[in-house]
Formats: C-alpha cells, structure tokens, sequence
C-alpha cells in the first residue's frame, strides 16, 4: 500500500505548479477576474499546449488518458493558483460525454478547441438529477458555470419522463450572467428557446453518466479546494511569523498558532479524503460514490473555516482587497456549494450507507 | 428586577418613537442599497442630522450645557433602540457624536468646547479618528506617527489606517508620539487636526468586501497648534482610552434590533422558498433566533449595570464577541438555507434582496476584526475579568 | 428597567449561598450521593425550614409565594452547590398540582412532610406532553426524577383519548432504579399496576397545567445550571491560576485563558436568559414560552461545553474522581436532555415563533 | 498512490485473520464488559499474551534476532487492525510490547536486552511507565523524583501519576532526576525498576468514569543498581522521547477499526429505535461516518509516509488530534440520538449495551488530555510543522 504520488505523478504535480507559477501568477488572477467572462483565451490555450483539458479523456480521443490522481494532483496546484476560467466546467461536461459512450467534441476539448459546460440546476437549485424538470430543450438553468465562454453545453433535461442529457451549442442559447461571490468561476442563466443540439443518452444511461461526471468532477473540486486551503494556510502563517503586535511575532500566541495548527489539520484531512476518492474512482471501490461524498462534506467545511482563519489571523490587513486571501474566501464559498454542499452530501451519505445498514444484523468492520 | 420600563422610560420612548414615525425620510429603505455616489449619500445624511439636531435629536447623551439631552443610559438605549427600529439613516457625524464630542467633554478645555461642539451636533463640522496603524492595530500603543514640537506647534508626520469618514471629514481626532523617549503608553499625544492642512492626504482602502467604508490617512509635515492638544502633552493614551470605552457603550443596542429585522426577513424569505418545513432548516433558524434573544438578554442586563454603576467595564468585551460572532454564524446560516441564491451579488437579477446576503456574508467577515479582535476581546476577559495573568 | 435583582431577591440569594455552603458542602454531596436514593431527610428538613420547597405555593397553602425570579436566585445556588434530591421534581409536582387549580398536597410539600414528583415519560423518552399514551394508571413510566422518595407522584396519562393528569401515592406504586451518570439526582421506571390516586385534571386543563409546570420548572433548571456553570468555571479559573507548566500558570497560556473567558461569556449568557424566562413567566410577557425554550437551547449547550471546558484546563486532574469537576459534568450532562434538550427546544420555537411568521406580510421587530 | 495491499501484505493479512479468527477466544466479548476482579482479568490476558506468544504473534514489530517478527511498518498496521477487527482481547503486556521492549532495544545494552526482552514477549513480566508526575504533566521535563547515587545504585524518591499497569507490574521504566544543577532536561535518567523492591508502593487513582485505570506510584528510598540504567546517566531526556515517539505511532490503526464498529452499532441502534428516517439523525450520522473515513485516510497516508521515510514525524499530533476530538464529538452525537437511554449506566436493566453509552461519553472527556493535550499537540504542529515561533 502506497498512498503517495508515483514519480511520475509527482512529475505532472511539480510541473503543473511552475507552470501556473508563470503563466497565472495572482496578478494574472487579478487580471482575467476583472473581464466580462473571467476566462482568458492566451491562459487556455497555454493550458491545452500542456494537454491539462484532456487530462481524462483518452489517448484516442486525443486526450492524455490520465486517471483520476493525477487530475486531483493537477487540480490542487490549480486551486492553489486559484486559476480562473471554464476547467472544472469542460471538465464536467467532458465526463458526462464520455460516461454516455459518445466521443462527440472530446477531441475538440481536449486539444483546446472547445469549452464545454454542463447545466443543470433548475430555479430549486437542487444538485439532485431526480428534480431535474425542464422538458427537453425548453426552458431555463441557472447557475451554469462559465456557460459564458462554453463551445458546447450538456444538458440534464426530461424526455417524456425520463432523465436525458444532449449536447447543445453555445451560441445556440441565451446567456445571462448571474454575477456572484466568485469572481473567479462565473455562473449564468440559460435560456434554452430555439437551442441547437442533439440527444446524448437518456434514461438510465443519462443518469450513469450524470452521477459519474459530477463524482469525478466533486472529486477534482475537492483536491482543487485543498490546493486552495494549502495557500491559505500558507499565507497565513507566513503573516503570523512576520507580524510583530506587543513585541513578539504574534504567531507566538497560542490564540494566532492554534488556528494555523487547525489550519493545517483541516488542509491535510481534505488532501487525505480528496485524494482516496480519486484512487477510489480510478479504481472502481465499492466505497467510491461514498467517498466522493466524504471528501464534498469534509472539504466544504474545512475550507470555508480555513478560509476564516486565514482571514482573522491577517487581522486587518485580511480584510482587504489588496490581500489575496479574500479571493480565496470567496471561491471557498462558492466552492462550499459546489456539486453540493455538506448538508446535501451528508444525506447522501445517509442514503448509501446508513439505509444500506440492517437493523437487525450485525454489522461487519 | 423589573424588565418593564418606567414611566418616564415610556415616555421618553413614545416621543421618540412619534418623532421618528412622523420624520424619517420615505425614501431611504430604498435609497439605502441603490448605487449613489459617496458624496451624495452624505450630503442626504447631513441634511438628516440637521433635521435631527433641529428637533433636538442630535447628541441625546451629551450634557444639556453643551447642547445635548442629558439622557440616562437607558434612555439612550431606547433612543438606539427606536432609531433602529424606525429604520432611520445614521447620522452624518457619527463619530463626532458618539465619540469625540464626548472626548472633548471629558477632557477638553473650555475654548475648545465652545469651538468644536456645536458644529458636531449641526454636522456642519464632519469629525473622523485618526488611531490604528499599519504596525500598531491590536498593540495601539505601538503606534509611530510622530508629533515633534516646533515653537507653538506640532509638526506631525506618519499613517493612519482604519480610518472612517475620512474623504468626508473636516476634522480629525489623532493620537501622535510625542515623547519616544519614554515607555510606549507614557509619550502620546491626542491632537485635534485640520483635515484641510497642508500635508493631510487620504486614500480609500478597498475592503474584501469591495467597498471602501475606510480610508487611509497620510501626515507629512502637518503643522498642528498646541492649543489643539487635548488633555495634557503625553497624556495621550489615557484620552485615547476614554474614547475607546465609548465605542463599547451602547453600540450593541441598535445592532440587536438590526439583527432581529435580518432575521424576520431571512424567516420570510425560507417560508417563500418552502423551506421551513425542513426540520434542519427550522433548527437552524431557531438556534439564530435564540442567540440573537440571548445577545437581546445579555445587553438588557449590561445597560442595566452600566445605569446603576455609571461606567462601561471589560464585559463589554463579552457583547462585542457575542455580537461579532453571532453575526458570522447568521450569515453562513444564511448562506445555508439560501443556497446558491445567496451567493448572487449586487446586479444579478435572481439575487435576494439585491445581494445583500452575499454582502452581508462577506462583511460579517471583518466583524471578529473591526472595534478589537476576538482575540484582543479574549485578553480582556482574561486579564481584566477572570483575573488571569496578562497573555501577551 | 432593571435587570438586576431587588434587594429582597438579593437577601435571599445571598443567604441560600450561606445556607447551602454550611449544610451541603461538596463532601455532603458526595456522601448523600452515595446512598441510594441521593437524598438526605435531614438536609430536606432544614431545606423545608427555610421555606425553599414551599416558595412558588401561595401563602394560604402554606408556601412563601413568592414568584420566578426568586426560585431562579434559589436554583442558581441550588446548582452551585449541587444539592441532591428531590427540589427539582417536587417543585414539578407542585406547580403542576398549583396550575391545575388544586390544593392537595401543596401545604404538605410546603412543609417539607411530603416530597412529590411528576411522571411523563414513557417508553419513547419524548417531553412533548402529546406522546402520552398511557391509558389511566396502568402502564409504566420512565425516567421519574427522584420517584424513589417520592410520597406523591403526578401522572400524566390518557382518559379516553384526552391527557390527565392524577396524583398517586408514592407507596402504591412499585419504582424501580434506572443508575444513570447524574449521581446527585435519581430516575426510576415507576409501574402504576395497582397505583392509589385521583384524577387532578383532563383535557385543555390538564394540558395547560402540564405546560406551566413545564415551564417553570425548566426554567428553574436553567438557573440551576446556571449556578453549577458558575461553580466550573471558578474551579477552572483558580487551578489556571495555581498550576503551572513551563515555569509560568497555565491560565498565562493563551490556549486555556481564552477557553476560560469562554466559559465567562457561556455562563453569564445563561444567566440573563434564565433570568429573562423566569421574569417573563412570572409577568406573562407575549414571549414567555418562547423565552423559556431559549434559555433552555442555550444552556443545553453552554452547560455541556462548561463542562469541557472545566475538565480540560485541568488536565489529568480534572479527570480524577477526586476533583468535584465532574460530579457537575455529570449533572450537565442529565440537564442537557431534562424537560428536553435542545434540538426539542429549537424544534419548539420553531413551533412558537417560525411558524407564527406569515411568508407573505411583513413583520414588525 | 496505489491503495491496494502487496500480494506480500495481502498473504500477511490472511495469515493474521485466519490465526484471529480461530484462536480469538469466543468468550471475550461477553467478558469483556462483565464485572470481575482486575486480577482476575488480568490472568486471563496473560494466559492470551502467552497463546499468542507462541503462536508467534508477540512482539510482531519487534526485530527477529530479540524474538520479534521484524514487520514491515504497514504489517504491523495490518495486525493491529486485524486484532481490532477479530475483537481480541488486549496482550497483557501492552506497554511492555509497544514501549518499553523497543526502548529497551533501541537505547538498552546487551546484558539489558537479554535480561529483559523474552520475558515481555511471553508475559512472565509484565512492564509499567513512571514518567508523568503531579507537578510535571504537559511540561514532562520539570519532573522532581529523584535518583541519588550511593554507591553502585540509585536511591529514588519521589512520585509518579497516570501510572497504567502499576498494580499488575514487575518491573517499572522509570524517569527520575539525577542532576539537579543542570539545565531541566539535561539531568534525567531513566532507571528499570523492580516493581517488588522495598519502599514501592502502588495505589489506584479513581477516574470520573469510576474506573482505576490509572495508578500513582510513591518512591520511598528505593534502591536501583546502576546497571538498571537505560542509555547513560544523564541521557534520559532522549531515552524517554524516544520512548513516547513510539506511543504515537501505529497505535491509532486499531481505534479506527472500534471507531468504526461504534458507528455501525450506533447506526443499528438507531434503526432499531426508528430514528434513522429522522432528518437531523441521518445528518448526524453521516458526519460521523465521515470523520471516521478521514481519520482512517488520514492514518493510511501517514503509515505510507513512515513506511518510506522510516521515523514518525510531529504530524502524528494530526492523528492525536483528530481521533481525540472526533471521538468527542461522536460519544456527544451518540447521546443526542440514543436520548436519556444514553445517559443510562452499567446495572441500569433498560441500559443499551449495558451502559457502555454512558461510560464512552464519560471516558472521551479524557481522550484530549491524555497522551499529550490537544493544547500540547497543537503547540507541537505550529512549532515543529508549522515553524511558528515556540508559544510556551
């Protein structure tokens, strides 16, 4: 048993750090986060020059074929550089397609060509694909992400009672921009009236294929939320050594070094749990979707309180503008609820492995 | 004990109340979240307290020989109290009011009494506080701005951080060192500063929040005269102090009914939304409907002391951790029970209350910060209450 | 408007400490809660000479009639001291008995001759007085506080579908122990196959006489948590102030003063809202009902974590038997759930205040 | 990251689980919560160690040429989690097999190492630890026992506390004072200690839960010979540390797995009680479950770092940390599902699982002060992780 990174996933991990070191530095950040859509084409295409589009769509499809581990290794240093713009999304919508057995526009995603999004939640705002409603290619989703600058949007709709998904064309469908906390990842409403696009799977293949992408998307959410936290921390303590208050350091008083211990705690934990799910999906665990939900509950928590923290031990100066750390504040909240939020993923929990347990059975370990 | 109010109490409450029911502006719930320039948000305000001054509501704590109402503690809680149940604008002066007039009272001299007070109350005279710093927040006696005497004046040059009202103030309130030589509390001087002088420059500081509710203010060689010491020459730090205690009196009182208003309107918004037949969401909203009850509670009980003993002591540090916290807890439980809703900011159309929550999420951020961090707040208990040795 | 307490409620605050601390130090505590029903005649006696069971009972039965506010001031060193016995169940009893309109017993209980209690409980442990599902006096009861010594026993039970309430004779009815981790305050399962008694009320008398007796008595347990609140953090505070590690008091430690000045806010908070409650019963203010489950939400809560508390900065010592901190971390622990712990109080403001509020008219603050 | 065990893992698994699953007595589990004498108890937890002494499974992690099995880091893992899992009764011998054998080992000589070591292996003498003392608990190293030569022995005096096994024990490693006019870590020395020698004695310390756990041990003039000394006089600083590093190693692979066993009898329970339909129980539950999980990712991804790196670093205060607050939080999150049938005790007939609710919520008030509190773990993490200047 080995539950570090092998060497060359190591490799992936240390390069994907320079990389964003150079190419999205915070300032970069700052840049992208002030334009309309909070994506930059230059950034993109730089990205798919390093094949990180197509980390998981495979070698035929013109993808790297990688698996889930080394998505999360990218997604940390990801969330670590708090790249903005559409990754998470094509990389959802990218699943999805491949989970219904299609290779439509997987080539074009994955060398850069197309951004891709998925919708799904209606004006209930439930993560649930039972309340999708929408009849087909009618009607509105909210809260799509980066549905702005995406080529292709896959969508969860009803075909005669049944869960379907299909592809449909950007600019086929009306964009609204519904402006948000994030100022990183921004999210829209779409109007589907008059949509172009065709069916990709529907009925229980469209539910497979909608669980599986946003598991894998959760998953690398997860790792990208404790990229996220490492930085956080980071700062903070970095803070805490250098700011003198009554003389001393004030990373010498217990209240300020206990909550970067805390800090700490909560960063590895999410690292741990977000990393099994990975190993957990790539290998078809029987545990997988349950930890895919432990990782969502722990890391939503984890990394809005360390956001907190890492904001209250810069004091003042956290509080402003010119700190980073308020980037990463608000994309911990958007983040938090993201593919769910604790609450929701915790009831999922309830439902995969507590109504699973007999109550009259013993129970093995 | 007797919650009730007194006859005089009600009374008071009821001319109050009329005063505000028949006065405060139409217009303002509106006006108040709409995108207005800074300055003509402030213009409105001033003209809000002259009409307040005018039916003598400006300055209801101060001593009647200085133009105030010489009302009791409690009556001044009341007066928070119906200000912020009538939804009224605050006053353009506000620190003015509550704190630096009084600082002036307790500690001026006569010829500044009779030059400053008035125009505080009228507001035509805005005041702001120049305390914090970059180096000196939390440790205030650390501060470095230096006053250096030069014939019948004090050249002053350093930065100040934290800073409220300043773009809009004509004067400032600014704690300077006078004596490096001397023990860090024992060289400081409180000055009264022309915001017009040569050498004043103020810079808004961006929140996270986006907005800039606070300004940095830079002193170069800013000539201030000695009669515009308040207290005595490196007396300083036991004015500043004064003034201090004054920010921890009554503020509570009109938070605890804002906060009441937040959440009857977030209980509104949960029953349009179908979801208070959640139990989880019914539990979180009767666990803020406690803490805010409790904070209710707690200051009723700390007015009451303070009326009876006169001075505000360190347990005003137990209400400005619990109402600081509070807060932080309301909002995410906001956010919880919003859902990705709350999240929507200020110009997107589904956004709730025109982005408010998510504002006010966000805000809440800086409240374990803002008026002596939690930590600080802690210290105080501490030491000061429980007895323990000094912590730091 | 003041909040503090009259100079008569003082006085009898002020000599309640005096009175408990010469007849019921900790070492009294510890030996009567050894014996097996954690209730000594003798310190009843002198209780009943003070007055103490008799104080809500009106002067014509004997009592002192005297109104919340004074029993909170009597519970809160009543909690302090950590008296055993019967207090709490008999002042149940009696109010119950009060509130129903009757006199029987109240001048007996007054006395100290008799001690009562108040049976409500069935299998399902639910404080909400609609689960009684008793029919007469058949059946049994659980977790009756101080049944054992119990001359009279207030039962809750069904008459043909509606609630009633009858007193019954302690002696008839056959009580066994239920050990639990409070040792200062004991529960029994009471069986009433062959109880002797009569019918004190039914319907919406027996109803409303519950809820008073409900009401008043979880107030008073709130200050007598209070009290107990008070006594573990003083506890706290002095060892921080005497142990030392690293050659300096461990309170000097950021990490355990701060966790002190928690208790502070903790203890005083439940403290003004016991005191809220109790003055809002007593004069029937709009948020009486409301106010009694606030206090007891937060002292639920705040007692326990006093108790953490409490226990923590003491370290290995304040784990010991010997050290009396846990002897109310025990108490805590049955007070939390007593009359209902706090997710059932939060779950009754809901009821109270949440559902109360229209969705669709604005509401006045 | 490969998450599944070697085919050498795998075949040690096997081996392990077959040997549980046929020789674990069957009458243990109903045993293990029946009243009987400690002395009892303690005979039977011998005759087990010495079973599983001779079947080879005594001292797993111990290297082959001192009677051990020499076990890969992650093998020892496995076996302590399969002891966990087959709910083996504990090796009589704990202490001796997990600390003080290895230190022994590590810092012993060869006279030492051959008096000693097959003796804990097979349970013919069992060890205690005297290290924490009234006035020296966090801060270990200002302990005042002391250790007097007289001639060619030490004469100890003094007192220890937190004492486990002290009743049962043969022989003591014990950590006295040997040079007071030295700096406070540099004048320790850890002596082996004859449990039987004149001027020992052994009295139980009572716990909240009731239990006597714990023992203190009183030091009246007791004689030492000096070859009793591990390492060099003077050196013990180093011999202890070296002894607790071992303390917060594997020992966390097997509460995972009764952790886990807890949550599923909870869950059951819950079922039983039909209250797992309940919104705010299913919550409940679920945040356990994940607890759990983390703490078991957690632990796997620390064993895979020490298997590669070979030492134990100071995130095991990470694993101390989380396991001792998460159990917390579960006994507490137990007794709001389970109600005032929780708070039931041993003896009480409607008790669930004959009161061991009620003695789990008692005993987790203890898990953050033993072994290190979480105040103490978490000045560790910011010092010697975190690189935050030291707070104490």
């Amino acid at each position: 048993m080995n539950f570090g990174l092998s060497e060359s996933q190591q490799i992936l991990k240390n390069n994907a750090r320079k990389f964003f070191a150079v190419e999205c530095p915070v300032s970069e950040v700052r840049r992208i986060m002030e334009t309309e859509s909070a994506h930059d084409e230059k950034l993109w295409r730089s990205m798919a020059e390093q094949g990180f589009p197509g980390v998981l769509i495979p070698e035929d499809s013109g993808g790297m074929g990688l698996g889930m581990v080394e998505l999360a290794a990218l997604a940390e240093e990801m969330g670590r550089a708090l790249v903005p713009g559409p990754f998470l999304a094509t990389l959802l919508a990218g699943a999805a397609i491949e989970a219904a057995g299609s290779k439509k526009h997987l080539a074009e995603i994955a060398s850069g060509e197309k951004k891709a999004t998925l919708a799904l939640l209606e004006s209930g705002a439930s993560w649930n694909p039972d309340a999708v409603a929408m009849e087909g290619l009618t009607g509105e989703k909210m809260f799509v992400p980066d549905a702005g600058v995406a080529d292709v949007i896959v969508v969860a709709a009803r075909d005669r009672g049944d869960l379907a998904l299909y592809t449909v064309y950007g600019d086929s469908v009306q964009r609204t921009a519904m402006p948000g906390v994030d100022l990183t990842r921004r999210l829209y409403k779409v109007n589907f009236a008059g949509a172009r696009g065709e069916l990709l799977a529907r009925g229980e293949a469209a539910g497979s294929a909608l669980d599986r992408a946003l598991d894998i998307a959760t998953v690398t959410l997860c790792a990208e939320m404790t990229g996220g936290m490492q930085r956080v921390m980071e700062m903070a303590v970095e803070y805490a050594k250098t700011r003198k208050q009554f003389g001393k350091p004030i990373g010498q008083y217990q209240a300020v070094q206990h909550q970067c211990a805390d800090m700490l705690i909560w960063t590895e934990s999410s690292r741990s749990a977000a990393y099994y799910a990975a190993w957990a999906l790539d290998n078809h665990a029987a545990d997988a979707r349950a930890a895919v939900s432990v990782a969502k509950v722990y890391a939503s928590d984890a990394c809005r309180e360390t956001g907190n923290r890492g904001v209250q031990v810069q004091g003042g100066m956290g509080f402003t503008w010119e700190n980073d750390v308020h980037l990463y504040y608000r994309r911990a909240k958007a983040s938090e609820s993201a593919f769910g939020d604790a609450t929701f993923h915790r009831e999922r929990i309830a439902r995969l492995i507590i109504d699973r347990m007999n109550a009259s059975s013993a129970v093995g370990v | 004990m007797d919650l009730n109010l007194t006859p005089q109490e009600l009374a008071f409450r009821d001319e109050v109340r009329a005063w505000f029911a028949a006065n405060v502006p139409k217009d303002w719930v509106k006006r108040r979240n709409a995108e207005e320039s800074m300055e003509a948000r402030f213009t409105y305000l001033r003209a809000w307290q002259r009409k307040m001054f005018d039916a003598g509501w400006a300055g209801v704590s101060w001593p009647k020989e200085y133009g105030g109402r010489g009302a009791t503690l409690m009556e001044q809680v009341i007066f928070i109290e119906e200000m912020a149940r009538a939804e009224a604008p605050p006053m353009a002066n506000v620190l003015g009011l509550g704190l630096i007039g009084p600082t002036i009272i307790a500690y001026g001299n006569d010829a500044q009494k009779k030059r400053y007070l008035a125009k505080i109350l009228s507001a035509e005279e805005i005041w702001c506080q120049g305390f914090s710093e970059p180096n000196a927040g939390s440790d205030l006696a650390a501060l470095s701005s230096e006053g250096k005497l030069n014939g019948n004046a004090f050249i002053v040059n350093g930065q100040k951080i934290w800073n409220s009202y300043g773009w809009a103030a004509d004067w400032c309130e600014l704690v300077v060192r006078t004596d490096p030589s001397v023990e860090k509390h024992k060289g400081l001087t409180v000055l009264l500063v022309d915001m017009k002088s040569r050498g004043v420059e103020v810079r808004p500081l961006k929140q996270m929040t986006g907005e800039s509710e606070f300004c940095e203010l830079f002193f170069r060689d800013v000539r201030v005269p000695v009669e515009n010491v308040v207290g005595k020459v490196n007396d300083g730090w036991r004015v500043a102090m004064g003034t201090l205690m004054h920010e921890r009196g009554t503020f509570g009182a009109g938070l605890q009914v804002n906060y009441r208003r937040n959440f009857n309107r977030l209980v509104e918004i949960a029953h349009q939304m179908k979801r208070t037949g959640d139990p989880l969401v019914r539990q979180k909203l009767a666990q803020a409907y406690t803490e805010i009850e409790v904070m209710r509670f707690n200051q009723m009980r700390a007015f009451s002391r303070i009326n009876e003993t006169g001075v505000p002591g360190p347990e005003g540090s137990i209400q400005k951790i619990f109402w600081s916290e509070l807060n932080q807890r309301f909002q995410q439980m906001a956010q919880e029970i919003l859902g990705p809703y709350g999240q929507l900011a200020h110009g997107a159309p589904e956004a709730i209350d025109e982005g408010q929550w998510a504002y006010g999420y966000l805000r809440s951020r800086g409240n374990t910060i803002e008026a002596g961090t939690s930590e600080i707040q802690r210290n105080i208990i501490g030491h000061f209450v429980l007895g323990l040795p000094k912590s730091y």
